[in-house]
């Protein structure tokens, strides 16, 4: 019996370590209180500001850190056609989302504003089609595609023809510096 | 569960399981395989068609030959254990190095059994393959082929014709007619699901990469229900469908009706009902022929309101059901892919009657 | 029972060579897993060959024979060093192992480097469809041993020269070219798969 | 026999027994503990360790039962119900079942072939710190909610990349290659020891059952492991690297892992079956009071099961696309390997039958057996049928089938070892009573709980459903299994406080309780240190019963350094002396590297190539000789001439 008491002894310290990492990552949040959505008003498009600049609040989207979010966002990515524009994240039509740079901004927040409200030049306005806590987990998974968030929760390759590296894969880009609107 | 959810298959359907139970407490639990062979619109002892009915045959066949064997076996064994010659106990001197000559007669003795076991195996290895002959030999002429396309979690049903415009589109409901034979072409667009009604025959796997074919004929009438075998992600559970077996000129009737286009609504409120389908979420994943709502990756609403349950034979086809899916869907199947759908009163109330009109 | 009848082994040597010695058995045994392996995955590429019309698949080149082919004379060559160490082992010759451990150890390495080129041969990525995963995998397998077995031979190498030296030492030069053995003849086929069934199937 | 027990107290004699025993002891202390490679030490962490998995695998299946005891129920949902019946069956099939037949192998093997160690012992210590770290690996994983949930088979594509996001399925990937790395070194262990480690005069043709069954365990581990290991790894790479082994889109093919899985997943369930038929032998033969009747033909038979096993793989995928012939085959060969596990039954009833059966609990734990393993066997018969699998396939039928067959007939042998061999192991006799009431509650629970999920399946009932509806009418049995369910968990609690008691208060065994006849008996409950101070010389099957007075030893090994003998393979005839390694810090060390290198490949790549140099020097450190000591001459001939 003595041995159990060994065994035990090994095992807390293996344990707790593991325990320090968290598992929020894991989390299947299948009813989504969304993530605060941001008053779309308080999104710039520009960094011109009236009097004092002030930066622009940060809005940190919970669902880059989760595994399960970002390939439901992976998911919604085709089922909503975003596919139809961006293809795999290489831009056609739309602007490639894989690469650097970002015209309306590379915060979670931007990228949200950007699928409610729509943009110019073909853009649609997903805004009251599509609840908000999916159109977070598209903005996760869209920063994804550069490899703006957590390796271990990035989504692995698809069941599909390889047409580009797996999101898990891609290195990360930091984001250029905000171009302009066409 | 959900607030709205009642009993599933309260018109008629659910009935005959209960029957079941009677059967089994009667038979008490030691015989309640050997009293089994009782009704149920989701039971393979019960079929209603040539495939399950083959297969329950050979069913009863190996029952009664296990039982023998496991009776013969199992008294064997007491009998060798309480048989006259008890031991002194552990004390007893060991027989180390037993007579020989006995030992001889003892394996002739041993042989017999051993005998009869290679003969019952063959024998039973005889009646599986003949039966597997007699399913294979389902004729397939003048069949009806059927798509059934399992998707996480529902099947997507397509009545195959060569013309494209006769091709009829439905979900987790497959109308069929009495005796005239079925081939279901299976493919899966996601994972691994295993197409299984109990009544009508055995189960076949929908493998993404392959398509299978899977054919059987019903003889009888009927509601039955089937649901997916392979575990294929959270709502495996509930990932259900229902096979109605009616006489042909009923099912061709039907078919015609599915056919179809629903005309567009005429009062003010299930148009209203059609403007909110069209402007909320619904219309990126639902079709509605007739509207330009042509989404592909959820069932297809065309004839809804006709189908006797929603959400993969999970819940009745009933207002309050689809209203409570329509709002929450997840607290009723938790995981689906369809997300909650915050309507205010009217504009859900609106969607309802429209919906509730798609016959 | 008196004395006499008892077994007195305390003449008996305290190594043995060949299937005599435990350590022997030991390396049949990792022997038998890694072959099994080796089937598996060879037998894993033909699986997935019949499961696509051309081959290799989208119209890619066969690989290109030059390394593969050097190699695969480096693996036969290098069985006569290690034939040779593994006799002048048997016979204790100290020296004899002295010069012919560090010749296999060259010849471990030898190929290991032109097996990097191996990989660039086959012009295609594990990650661009089914063909270039099972070919990585058998190839990257194949490499797991042979750096074992490099590594365990230059250890055995140093032990030779620093010592302590005990008899049984050279029970495990005798096993460490049983086990190379295995290494050159497991390659055999993989090169045929490789390199050749494309061309000749 | 045993001579140590009878030895007369000559000075010298004890002297050198001392000196012995000293050399096989440990050191002292938890570092001593750490180091061991005493293989009775290691069986023993084995035994207690995969127990321990045992009952955390029934807990969840406990819970698992109790969500489905009514319709509809709420206590779990279905992303915990199903890493419940994930890490249920994983734990059960990786780190109970096989594991446990292993230790009991470690345990047992070397005693009943007379020998001091088991082979390759530093081995031996490493694989248990392995297993014990992967099994720790994936119930930490489970606590912090990435517990796999794809199913202990973890079908692609929906273990594949796409469809399971996150890490759960590579730990279950990663918990199968460190299971597997463990399974296969002791696998090796125990061929070895029993081909080179055998007492002289132990042929081939005299060695236990026991040790047969183990070695065709071995045999089978060593050529049925490698598959899962490959597809877990090919499956790990898909969802790491991007690989395309299961991807049809670009060759890969979902069915592919299915073949891989099952040629280890169908030998897997023989790999478990057949040490408890070593362990009903032994039973059988030490309770019916005579050697089990037929030898060879029980020999045989365990070789012959041990090849079908590997031919009938493809009767888990009838419902897949396999072509009609292929199915006509594995129809046969699943129906025939019916035949060599007949024959062992009759040859035991046989056994039973002609000599004088004393019904002790070990024994009721075989009569048991017999009673759920034919019945399992049955439906067994049933499912190897194309058509009628077709039917029961993947259905409350077949969770009811295969835990017929893996717990009547691999737990219920065990149980009857553990209460056969525990006053060798504890040197104290397990409570009889309370054996008998464990035995009866297990018995009962079990039908209760399994029976009725054949109807189950029949009705309809698929299996991995979290839910059900009540117009199903699965309620009623749904109950009464888990009612059973809770009998079965009663009937383990009690032979867990049964060993507890015993442990403390347990009557003294002494050493050879059962009046048996193999080898293990021969020496003192607890074995010594050096398990016989002097190797037996071996005539028959059953020396015990055999040898009347004194009977020849071996002479002559060494006392000063751990010494063992060498035979040969057929006739073991004594070939050399060989010197096993002493307690030793490396296989720790090892297993800690290794452990790194494989939870560190779930997160990145890299770890493989980072973590195989620790790995390196590890091993180095492992085999880089220790500076010899010196060798006395003097080595202890007999107790009698100085």
């Amino acid at each position: 019996m003595e041995t159990v008491h060994k065994l035990s002894a090994l095992a807390y310290p293996v344990a707790v370590v593991l325990l320090l990492s968290g598992c929020e990552r894991e989390e299947r949040r299948f009813r989504e209180p969304p993530p605060a959505t941001t008053a779309i008003e308080s999104i710039r498009l520009s960094d011109l500001q009236p009097g004092v600049p002030t930066p622009a609040p940060a809005i940190a989207n919970p669902y880059e850190e989760n595994a399960y979010a970002l390939a439901e966002g992976k998911r919604l990515y085709s089922w909503y056609n975003c596919v139809g524009c961006h293809f795999q994240g290489g831009g056609g039509i739309g602007p490639p989302l894989m690469d650097d740079q970002w015209i309306y901004g590379s915060e979670p927040q931007n990228i949200f504003a950007t699928i409610v409200q729509g943009r110019p030049n073909g853009m649609p306005a997903f805004g009251g089609k599509i609840p908000a806590y999916q159109v977070w987990q598209l903005a996760a998974y869209v920063r994804s595609m550069s490899g703006l968030v957590p390796k271990a929760a990035a989504p692995g390759r698809n069941d599909g023809m390889s047409v580009k590296k797996p999101e898990a894969s891609v290195k990360g880009q930091p984001p250029k510096k905000t171009g302009r609107p066409p | 569960m959900s607030g709205f959810r009642q009993r599933p298959f309260e018109k008629g359907i659910a009935q005959p399981s209960r029957s079941c139970f009677e059967g089994r407490t009667a038979g008490g639990i030691a015989l309640s395989i050997a009293s089994s062979g009782c009704s149920g619109i989701q039971s393979a002892l019960d079929p209603a068609g040539p495939q399950a009915a083959h297969i329950e045959s050979l069913w009863w066949l190996m029952v009664w030959v296990s039982a023998a064997v496991l009776l013969l076996v199992t008294l064997a064994t007491l009998y060798a254990v309480s048989h006259g010659r008890q031991a002194r106990g552990l004390d007893a001197e060991p027989e180390a190095t037993p007579d020989p000559v006995a030992e001889r007669k003892r394996a002739l003795i041993v042989a017999i059994p051993v005998g009869m076991t290679i003969v019952t195996l063959f024998g039973l290895q005889v009646a599986s393959f003949t039966t597997d002959r007699t399913l294979a030999s389902l004729s397939t002429d003048n069949a009806v082929v059927i798509d059934v396309i399992g998707h996480q979690w529902w099947w997507e049903v397509q009545y195959v014709e060569t013309t494209p415009s006769l091709r009829v589109t439905t979900a987790n409901e497959i109308h069929i007619p009495v005796g005239q034979p079925v081939v279901l072409r299976l493919q899966s667009n996601d994972v691994i699901h295993s197409f299984w009604a109990p009544n009508l025959a055995g189960k076949k796997d929908l493998i993404p990469g392959h398509e299978t074919t899977f054919s059987f004929k019903a003889d009888r009438a009927g509601v039955f229900r089937g649901q997916c075998a392979e575990y294929c992600g959270y709502q495996h559970a509930n990932m259900g469908f229902l096979v109605i077996a009616e006489p042909p000129e009923q099912f061709y009737a039907w078919l015609k009706k599915q056919r179809a286009i629903p005309p567009p609504p005429d009062d003010p409120i299930r148009q209203h009902g059609q403007e909110v389908f069209l402007a909320s979420t619904c219309s990126l994943c639902h079709t509605i022929q007739g509207t330009p709502a042509a989404g592909k990756v959820a069932p297809d609403l065309t004839h809804i309101a006709g189908r006797q349950t929603i959400a993969a034979a999970t819940l009745p086809n009933t207002p309050g059901n689809r209203a409570g899916w329509i709002v929450d869907s997840q607290r009723i199947k938790p995981g689906n892919r369809m997300p909650p759908n915050p309507l205010t009163p009217q504009d859900l109330q609106a969607l309802l009657a429209y919906l509730g009109d798609l016959q | 029972m008196t004395h006499d009848q008892d077994i007195d082994v305390s003449n008996l040597p305290s190594y043995a060579f060949d299937s005599r010695g435990l350590m022997w058995w030991g390396t049949l045994g990792i022997i038998a897993i890694e072959g099994t392996v080796f089937v598996l995955v060879l037998a894993g590429y033909f699986y997935l060959r019949q499961r696509t019309a051309e081959w290799p698949p989208g119209g890619l080149p066969t690989p290109e024979l030059l390394w593969g082919t050097l190699n695969t004379v480096v693996l036969l060559v290098s069985l006569i060093p290690n034939y040779w160490t593994d006799r002048v082992a048997k016979r204790h010759d100290l020296r004899g192992v002295r010069i012919g451990l560090p010749i296999c150890l060259g010849f471990a390495v030898v190929f290991l480097i032109i097996r990097v080129f191996e990989f660039g041969a086959l012009d295609i990525r594990w990650d661009n469809n089914a063909y270039g995963s099972i070919v990585w995998t058998i190839l990257g397998l194949h490499t797991a041993h042979l750096v074992t077995d490099a590594i365990d031979t230059a250890v055995l190498a140093v032990l030779m020269f620093t010592g302590p030296l005990e008899g049984r030492r050279f029970s495990d030069v005798n096993d460490n070219a049983f086990y190379w053995y295995f290494v050159v003849l497991a390659w055999i086929p993989i090169y045929a798969v490789v390199y050749l069934a494309p061309r000749w199937l | 026999m045993s001579t140590a027990t009878t030895a007369p107290a000559v000075s010298d004699t004890s002297q050198e027994r001392r000196q012995l025993e000293r050399t096989w002891s440990d050191p002292p202390g938890f570092y001593g503990w750490l180091i061991s490679v005493d293989h009775k030490s290691i069986g023993k962490r084995y035994i207690i360790t995969a127990f321990a998995f045992f009952v955390l695998g029934g807990l969840l299946a406990v819970t698992m039962r109790l969500q489905l005891a009514r319709p509809e129920n709420h206590l779990v949902g279905p992303d915990l119900y199903n890493q419940l019946f994930t890490m249920h069956g994983s734990t059960m099939m990786f780190l109970f079942a096989v594991p446990v037949m292993e230790a009991m192998a470690i345990y047992l093997v070397p005693l009943m072939v007379g020998t001091r160690n088991i082979a390759f012992p530093r081995l031996n210590a490493f694989s248990y710190w392995v297993y014990l770290f992967g099994g720790l690996m994936l119930y930490t994983a489970f606590f912090l909610n990435s517990g796999p949930d794809v199913g202990w088979f973890s079908y692609v594509p929906l273990a594949g990349p796409e469809f399971t996001p996150g890490k759960r399925a590579d730990f279950w990937a990663q918990t199968v290659t460190f299971t597997e790395v463990a399974a296969l070194t002791v696998a090796v262990e125990i061929i070895a020891t029993v081909f080179k480690l055998r007492a002289p005069g132990m042929a081939l043709n005299r060695m236990p059952l026991f040790v047969w069954a183990m070695l065709v365990m071995a045999f089978m581990v060593i050529f049925a492991m490698p598959a899962v290991m490959l597809s877990s790894t090919m499956l790990i790479m898909d969802r790491l690297v991007g690989t395309h082994f299961f991807n049809p889109a670009e060759g890969g093919d979902a069915l592919f892992w299915q073949h891989l899985f099952w040629f280890f997943g169908h030998p897997e369930v023989y790999i478990i079956f057949i040490p408890a038929l070593g362990i009903i032998s032994s039973i059988v033969a030490a309770f019916a009071r005579r050697p089990v009747f037929g030898y060879l033909a029980m020999v045989l038979a365990l070789v012959a099961t041990g090849f079908t096993s590997f031919v009938l793989w493809v009767h888990h995928m009838f419902a897949t696309v396999v072509p009609g012939m292929g199915k006509g085959f594995f129809t046969a060969a699943s129906m025939m390997i019916a035949v060599p596990t007949g024959i062992q039954i009759f040859c035991w009833i046989t056994t039973l039958w002609t000599g004088r059966p004393v019904t002790k609990t070990p024994l009721l734990f075989v009569l048991g057996f017999f009673f759920i393993l034919v019945l399992g066997g049955l439906t067994g018969v049933m499912l190897a049928s194309v058509s009628l699998d077709s039917q029961v396939h993947d259905s409350f039928f077949v969770v009811a089938h295969f835990h017929y067959v893996l717990i009547g007939g691999a737990v219920f042998p065990l149980f009857g070892g553990f209460y056969y061999w525990f006053p060798k192991i504890t040197g104290r006799m397990l409570h009889e009573t309370a054996g008998k009431w464990n035995f009866w509650l297990f018995f009962i629970g079990f039908n209760l709980t399994f029976f009725p999920m054949h109807q189950l399946g029949l009705e309809g009932m698929p299996r991995r459903v979290y839910t059900y509806s009540e117009a199903t009418g699965w309620g009623d049995l749904n109950l009464m299994a888990t009612i059973g369910a809770g009998l079965i968990a009663l009937s383990v609690l009690v032979f867990i406080l049964n060993v507890l008691w015993s442990l403390r208060r347990g009557e003294i065994a002494g050493d050879n309780p059962w009046r048996a006849g193999t080898l293990e008996w021969a020496t003192s409950s607890p074995p010594r240190n050096d398990n016989f101070d002097f190797i037996p010389a071996v005539a028959a099957h059953e020396p015990l019963w055999e040898q009347k007075e004194e009977p020849a030893k071996t002479v002559g090994l060494s006392t000063e350094v751990r010494e063992v003998l060498i035979t040969t393979l057929l006739d073991a005839r004594p070939d050399h002396r060989l010197t096993f390694p002493d307690p030793s810090i490396w296989p720790l060390l090892s297993a800690i590297a290794v452990s790194i290198l494989f939870v560190g490949s779930i997160f990145t790549p890299w770890a493989v190539v980072w973590g195989s140099i620790p790995v390196t020097f590890a091993l180095i450190g492992w085999f880089w000789p220790k500076p010899g000591k010196p060798k006395r001459t003097c080595r202890w001939k007999s107790r009698h001439d100085p």
